[in-house]
């Protein structure tokens, strides 16, 4: 069902975790959907020094949490906002067709950790 | 090479070793039509004859009540639809339940598009169906009651002696799913006054693609596939005649060694209930503590999803579904654990852990490590897990 | 032992050792229910994914336009019964021959029940399908039309390509029953325009119980066995891994090897045929010379009765069939002689003589020769066949 | 399908033939329905000495004419005659339901024949 890569992220994800005091927080979803994914962001001067996540879902949720993380960390916030679920499809090397809304939802947990971060920043100046 | 432990024979079964030495012969040598007049067809006749002799006589009906199918999909299509089909001028009525295998539900729903009135009984929370409440269903229009015997999810055994005798005092037929309970449970259709029972052979270590339909005489049913003079004209297509062969020796063995089988299954069924429930928080077993399947048991471990438990125990070698393979492939979550209003945040993790011939106790111990670890790994990664522990969330 | 000549391979196959070699793995082993996540699941979906593929390249379709049945009389009945349920908003008529597989009248008579206008076309006395009938039954509400490949009976080869053509320029859908064809006619359902097409495996040296439905990839179809996930939600019922890898060897063996073996097959027929047609006064060939099964020779011996013959051989080691194997436990005479109007009295002797791959020359020397003497023997014990001598009845 | 009675009577049907100037011949069935029989009688003073038969038809037609024409052979005209289809099915040890018909029509043509003889033996007075 899941390539070599989905498991190997699945298997071994990278960024799990929280962040103490988080610069940003994002999180999408809910249980009786079937997953859940909070992304957490360092950031120093709009670069993403460091990313991690929690996931409740299945394989592909857990898959596309460390592949998004992995893809947004050194980036900057400009760069970060524009990655799609595609992206994270692609160098996940595909997901199966049920499993594409898993790449949405990490999508848009990054954005809202972003636009987290961005509104704090506002209402600290 | 790594240990593998299959724990999904609620789903298949491995065919025994003398199911398919019985059947090799009747692939070439005896492979006959048991339609044609010669000898290869008449040696061909006189296994099925033979086969379908003993089958009858395990259930405790007449060879002539006896149709072999294509499985228990088709044995469950037949019954509803078929009683449906032949009987409408009477009624359209049928009562089922809602924690049916989706052959029966899917059966029901396509009839309802036909204009058949389904009632589709409640179950407690332990997923046994309400009795009271099939009595007040049963109206003048209703044709037919199919309730399982037992439930492929979470094992609960259904009261179908009770059904049984409701049905034949209101004069009612009744169907039973039999395709989980063959071998486990014991059943006599005429002991027990069932009108139409359902099995399949690759649930009891014989082949996939071969199960019967009993029907008692004298019921007016359709046919399902149309064809040849088979089955007594009831049922066309070529006889399968290895596979009918094999589903008898299956069935022999199962049904000769039903209980010492049920002692060992039981024995690690409830150890396995009793180290999870000791040795992982959180953890709830879904159905009845008692009336279920000797070999089920069925787990919701809260805070985690269900399918990273599988794909995880399966990379240690252990192999467990969650609800039911039929719904495996699919996103929606399972039918009969809503029926039993289990509450959705668990339902997602519920893991069937389903014993078979080949299981033992050092397996439990395997399987308790792995299952510990899994649920630390994947609780750690929770945010629901996380939650629940009180840590604050910083949105 | 006595020597054994079997020559009803239109009923059924032997199963190739190639074919049972490569399902034994399946049967344990590989075991797994592939609609389940783990392992054994993913191994046996890999199987039959692969499998699917290779058939699907076999006939010149999709992988997602075969969709593996319990054989070829459920293929049958759900191409006809799925078509007319799916689409009686848009229509009720279906055509089809009057020498079709009983699994293809018998759902159109089950379907005229329901509402349905079968036309069922004539056929010469070849036994080949009216193409001028065709075109003129075609009508504002006609869904489909249904014509065999292949005749299982006379052997005799319709022109699909031809009525695939009439289809297509009224765009109503064609079905062929393909059971007896597949191995030894070159189909490719591209090119040959088919919208669906029925195989089943024992016919080409598979096992009994699989066999496909292939439909074209934007037809409307209903299901016909409801139930769980499986063959794309259209069919349910746990896949049948062993059976489906074992239909793949086979027919990439029977294909592979087509030309070959009808050659050997046509030259056994034709001497068969000349043969008989030299050395037994009074036989005459039912169906088309040329436009016949490479295996199949159908001879009506004037004077004496089917069963009879078929008993003899069959004490001499020869297996050879009456019409069909459907219906030879039957008394009706065949549907697909009285529809080529054969007289009456010549009908009751048809016997078919269907070759296969273990055939050979000497064979022919054997059959010859008995069916000389048994032809000799009935014959001086038929009162009919002593008045044609015009011996007096003293009645 | 057949019992090993019944092949034996099939394998070796006895009384094969006809009689030259019979005394009586009675003749059933049609070639359309499958099944045509006629059996031959000698007949010496009310006693049937011989009887012979031709059929047209399946393993049970020639069976029942080989089993009927044993077991009239040495009876009286009036024992012959109330023979029944009971009788040769029990007989031959059994018949399959579909092949029921075959016992009549033996039946059948065994009092045809006696019929025959009775009304040529009348005419003859
Ligand atoms: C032309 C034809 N169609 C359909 C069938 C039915 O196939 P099956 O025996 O696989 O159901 C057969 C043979 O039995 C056949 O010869
Ligand atoms: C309760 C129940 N009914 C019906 C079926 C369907 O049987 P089959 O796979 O033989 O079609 C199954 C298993 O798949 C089952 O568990």
């Amino acid at each position: 069902m899941y390539n070599d890569k989905v498991m190997e992220n699945f298997k071994n994800p990278q960024n799990v975790g929280e962040i103490e005091n988080p610069d940003g927080v994002g999180r999408v979803g809910n249980a009786s959907c079937g997953d859940i994914m909070e992304i957490y962001l360092k950031i120093d001067d709009d670069i993403i020094t460091d990313a991690k996540f929690k996931t409740f879902g299945c394989a592909a949720a857990i898959a596309s949490s460390s592949m998004a993380t992995q893809l947004i960390k050194g980036k900057s916030i400009d760069e970060a906002i524009k990655i799609t679920n595609k992206q994270v499809i692609e160098e996940l090397e595909g997901l199966p067709p049920k499993k594409i809304h898993c790449s949405v939802l990490a999508e848009e947990a990054i954005k809202l950790a972003i636009e987290n971060y961005k509104s704090k920043k506002a209402s600290n100046i | 090479m790594k240990r593998k432990i299959y724990l999904d024979n609620a789903a298949t079964t491995s065919v025994d070793k003398d199911v398919t030495e019985a059947m090799l012969p009747y692939f070439s040598g005896t492979f006959g039509n048991p339609n044609s007049l010669h000898f290869f067809g008449r040696e061909a006749a006189k296994a099925v004859t033979a086969a379908r002799d003993n089958i009858a006589a395990m259930l405790g009906c007449k060879p002539t009540e006896i149709y072999f199918t294509s499985g228990g999909t088709e044995a469950d299509n037949w019954a509803i639809k078929g009683i449906y089909n032949a009987n409408k001028d009477k009624g359209n009525h049928i009562i089922t339940s809602k924690i049916e295998h989706k052959a029966v539900i899917a059966s029901c729903k396509r009839l309802e598009k036909d204009g058949a009135k389904i009632t589709y009984l409640d179950v407690d929370k332990y997923g046994i169906v309400d009795l009271e409440q099939l009595k007040k269903s049963i109206t003048e229009g209703t044709l037919l009651v199919s309730v399982m015997t037992a439930n492929n999810e979470v094992g609960s055994l259904q009261p179908i002696k009770e059904i049984a005798q409701i049905c034949a005092e209101r004069k009612v037929l009744f169907h039973t799913d039999a395709v989980q309970a063959i071998g486990t449970v014991d059943i006599n259709v005429k002991r027990d006054n069932i009108d139409m029972l359902s099995l399949s052979a690759h649930k009891f270590y014989g082949p996939k693609g071969i199960g019967a339909l009993y029907i008692k005489n004298g019921i007016k049913n359709d046919r399902y596939i149309s064809g040849g003079s088979q089955e007594r004209g009831m049922r066309g297509g070529t006889t399968n005649v290895p596979l009918i062969v094999g589903m008898n020796v299956a069935m022999e063995k199962a049904i000769r060694d039903m209980d010492i089988n049920n002692k060992k299954l039981s024995y690690l069924r409830d150890m396995l209930i009793k180290r999870i429930e000791s040795e992982i928080p959180d953890a709830f077993l879904n159905g009845h503590r008692e009336r279920r399947l000797a070999n089920n048991a069925n787990f919701s471990f809260k805070y985690i999803e269900g399918e990273s438990l599988i794909l995880m125990l399966d990379m240690q070698g252990i192999a467990v579904s969650s609800g039911s393979a039929c719904t495996s492939g699919s996103l929606e979550s399972s039918h009969v654990l809503s029926a039993m209003n289990v509450p959705a945040e668990i339902t997602q993790s519920a893991t069937r852990f389903s014993f078979g011939k080949d299981s033992n106790e050092q397996d439990i111990d395997y399987i308790i490590e792995n299952l510990k670890n899994n649920v630390t790994t994947l609780r750690a990664m929770s945010p629901l897990f996380a939650q629940q522990k009180g840590e604050p969330i910083n949105v």
